[in-house]
């Protein structure tokens, strides 16, 4: 019989995200998980990865253990291959260099837009105020394909977001190129702590395409705010490997205070 | 005054570029003039209610934390504060009642900022970390905005004062965000010397173009150095004296934050300041850490200590490529 | 060709950002594999017929001279050249028949290249060297245009295409120029990796914006060195690898011109330069430099010589700064 | 009876050009000439003035004797306060940094317009063409005090140039600040071999300050393509002093490539 593995929900996402880089591209990192993101995935996936900092380590290969907190200290932009600035951070996404962009999500819509900003109440007089943007707007604007990470709580999925922070589709096909924005740009994936969404071509809207071994795709999409696309055919996520528990755990994040979350658990 | 302006319900910092101009014609001086003085001295002379000041980098990297202290403690109010990173000193400039406006940026972290939002202490104006850092560049370029394919289709436009404008070129819109000339720039570097010319080893926000962009700036240094150090290697020199107003020697400048390969960050002190949600823990933070002490110097020998400093600095083992 | 526009009389270079974009996701690889190659390969791979090519810095300094006389070598034609000091080199290219075409910048000098001019034998568009730097900046920042407040009033904006606007923020009006996404840019370093990780040692015209902004880039290289010197020093790199398609070992790559801190300038060649005047000699002057060697290397042994390189680099006493 | 000091047309264009510059402000120092006076004036008179190079050297202090055709090379930007590019240099002059420019010319007309670009015939067709801008056109339009320095041969100074390469006052008052460009700017002085120009406050027509001694206004303006405003008092210029040709001839220029011209001589 299959061994059980146990893992938090965040050793879950970041797992998943690690394993959607490709090796050999460009990659704009974001505050937070992502950074986790990035280190894992270049530890274990993609030796050659280029990661970009928005403000200014470009192809950074960060010194573990990782040091919360921090994005632009010495362990995080070691043995750069360039240190710039902001302005020449964006110029790099912004002429078509950066492949990936990876965010984090307070909430997301079908068509992917992502609001960091605020949840309830008005943008003037919110009832709960977060980050906003800083350099999320400039990714999701700018990079040929980005990725949101969010915990899988069926409120964090909602039919139309507060504020759209970043942008995902807008309004569905087409928004994008009127609003001005690049072309062929836009969300690629969703990696949430339960599934692994993508985007319909033609519809613009998020559809599932696997969920974690052992989970059922309509128990995933159940409590979600609005329903996005379940085709017939939903693949399997396995959960986290050996090797990527025992980096993040030893080597990347000793003191679980970025990985930690609730327990979750799938045959390995 | 006439360097706000509004647009809808969105007030923001603009002035005409030959308004600046007429500035850096008339008080900007070329001269290299002896400028080291004490943080209370620059902040007394060259910081007014009612500011708009940016700072490079963060309260976590290279920020200008002791400048930062200092405005608090000379009880500065109405400031209108402009970072990418606006973390734990636009909490304590807010809680402390020194800024009553944020044009970000990255609003983060710990609760209390949130809360100040939601409570309607602090006004927020949402430009985004790309949008900040054009603003910041337009203002050092002298052109009245500059254009940019970002912000496009988000609602960061609706409440910043972005325009879209169709391009000439191709006939797509595109974002123009106005050039933003700040009041003071506050800038920690890892040396400078007395005239001004100032050092940043490793990544920077937008030091140069804050400078630039900024009617007045101080500069806080680790270090004092000679100025033929900066003639013997002008590759490195990332301010030149002629933008500076004023130089302060502040080692440790940047505690609680790292200073890139000269001290570590302190993540204790780092944890208070995020444990930070009610009116009383501020006003005691505030009181142990910057009413209570006479200035940066007294702050480190008595709430941080020569021991934790020492420690802080034998933490900083990644010295490669900060020279 | 479709990057080719025209307004009025005037012909530029220009496409569309998202042209750009997608040629760089699909053409430029973010793979750090050896480049390494010889000119001859690096340019008959690299540049074709009717491309719009850039360079930094001048025939005077650090010029990619060994590149162009390659691209002169094997008979380029219809090149269009943007550059600020279109010195020597265009009128090579002129006198060559490689290029029918420069935007300037500075069009300078000895009477060749003026007298080609006025025969009509290749056009000129004025953008001022402000303007070409700006087009390069918007290039890589992936926008359509930047703003500038100069060409304003002059006649340069009519034999140009860059655009007036009423600025929407002040009223007045600003002068706009188009991004160019050059076809190729050649740029002389002292330092590159086979990667492509590229340094200069000094300042340099806009370095990293064309490298950013075009569709090839080829470095020519006083000195190869180990990729891992980039990764120690990171605030010393110039470009970064995934901008570069070719790597050229050119020792005294700028000859006749001067390579900071490695060697002087060759007045004696450049007074021969200068001094072409007519058609035969610059016949003779390409024959015996450039046609009549095999490549930059036999250069060097046949028409300059060991000892007069020795000499050459003897004269580069002043090293400060350069590292 | 006053000593005869012999020198040539250059020497007395660059020894005026120095000793209009203050100490203690920033100077956009143009191709040719102009760097010869930039280190003449530095050597002499204004030790703290603040060099800027359009391709990016801030504070240069040459090395002498300076380097005929060069202006990018170690010598010319030796010990800088900081070395940049093109785009930034444009930046620090843009925003308002910089006090004085300098250029030279091929004609000039009486609102100070600058022709540098050709001479005869059409843009497309000319009969002689010549530089151009270079970075000329953004000096000159940046600058708070554009100064010119121009041969003084009658067929330079035109009623209008064929071409405005780099702006004057363009049309007459308010046409500078009509046109977009900053305000408060523009020319401040035209140096000629014979004698010092300025601008009329209310017409900013071209007016003569003062000539050579021993030289009569009239006989300066004479040969004049236009007539400049002449007023009552008419200073005198000295001619060069012992130290300025000493620095020049020996120092700056021994092989006297740059300062040679057509000899000219006036009492000391």
């Amino acid at each position: 019989m299959a061994r059980t593995v146990e893992f938090t929900d965040t050793e879950f996402m970041i797992a998943q995200g690690a394993r959607l880089l490709e090796d050999g591209k460009t990659f704009f990192v974001g505050w937070g998980i992502p950074q986790i993101v990035a280190i894992l995935a270049q530890k274990l996936y993609v030796p050659n990865v280029v990661q970009l900092f928005e403000f200014g380590a470009v192809g950074p290969q960060s010194v573990l253990p990782f040091v919360r907190g921090t994005m632009g200290g010495p362990q995080n932009t070691y043995r750069s291959l360039q240190w710039l600035n902001m302005n020449w951070a964006f110029s790099y996404s912004a002429s078509g260099y950066m492949d990936y962009g990876m965010l984090g999500a307070l909430q997301v819509d079908p068509y992917g837009n992502i609001n960091s900003t605020y949840l309830g109440g008005t943008f003037e007089k919110p009832e709960r105020r977060f980050a906003g943007s800083g350099g999320g707007n400039q990714v999701a604007s700018h990079c040929w394909r980005t990725v949101i990470i969010i915990k899988h709580e069926g409120r964090r999925f909602v039919p139309k977001v507060e504020f759209v922070t970043s942008p995902g589709y807008l309004t569905g096909p087409g928004a994008r190129e009127k609003a001005g924005l690049p072309k062929n740009t836009g969300p690629y994936r969703v990696v949430t702590s339960k599934a692994l969404f993508g985007f319909d071509e033609s519809t613009r809207q998020m559809t599932l395409l696997s969920v974690l071994r052992g989970l059922s795709p309509e128990g995933v999409v159940a409590d979600m705010a609005f329903r996005p696309i379940v085709p017939k055919d939903v693949g399997e996520i396995h959960p986290p490997t050996a090797d990527e528990l025992r980096l993040l755990r030893e080597e990347i994040d000793p003191s679980r205070i970025i990985i930690k979350g609730e327990m979750m658990s799938a045959s390995a | 005054m006439s360097r706000i302006r509004r647009e809808g319900k969105v007030e923001f910092r603009f002035e005409h570029p030959d308004e600046f101009r007429e500035f850096v014609r008339e008080s900007k001086s070329r001269k290299p003039t002896d400028k080291l003085c004490a943080a209370s001295d620059a902040v007394s002379r060259l910081v007014k209610d009612g500011d708009y000041i940016v700072y490079d980098f963060s309260s976590l990297t290279r920020g200008p934390q002791a400048l930062i202290r200092e405005v608090i403690r000379q009880r500065r109010k109405d400031l209108w504060i402009g970072a990418e990173f606006t973390l734990h000193e636009s909490a304590l400039l807010v809680g402390a009642g020194c800024a009553s406006r944020i044009d970000v940026g990255f609003l983060g972290y710990g609760n209390y900022i949130g809360q100040a939002v939601c409570d309607g202490r602090v006004k927020v104006y949402e430009w985004t970390n790309g949008g900040l850092a054009l603003r910041i560049l337009a203002g050092a370029r002298g052109v009245p905005f500059l254009p940019t394919r970002d912000l496009l289709g988000s609602d960061n436009l609706a409440v910043s004062a972005a325009k879209v404008i169709k391009d000439p070129y191709t006939g797509t819109p595109v974002c123009l965000v106005p050039a933003l000339n700040p009041d003071v720039a506050f800038i920690h570097v890892h040396q400078a010397d007395v005239y001004g010319d100032a050092r940043i080893f490793g990544t920077n926000l937008f030091a140069l173009e804050a400078a630039m962009a900024s009617h007045r700036v101080i500069v806080s240094a680790e270090e004092i150095v000679a100025p033929d150090e900066f003639r013997k290697d002008p590759m490195r020199t990332t301010i030149p004296y002629f933008l500076v107003d004023a130089v302060v020697h502040a080692p440790f400048g940047a505690y609680p934050g790292a200073m890139p390969a000269r001290y570590e960050i302190d993540l204790e002190h780092v944890d208070r300041l995020n444990a930070i949600r009610s009116e009383e823990q501020m006003r005691n933070y505030l009181h142990e850490n910057v009413y209570g002490v006479a200035d940066h110097e007294e702050f480190l020998d008595k709430r941080v200590g020569a021991a934790r400093m020492k420690e802080l600095r034998s933490r900083a083992t990644i010295i490669e490529g900060y020279r």
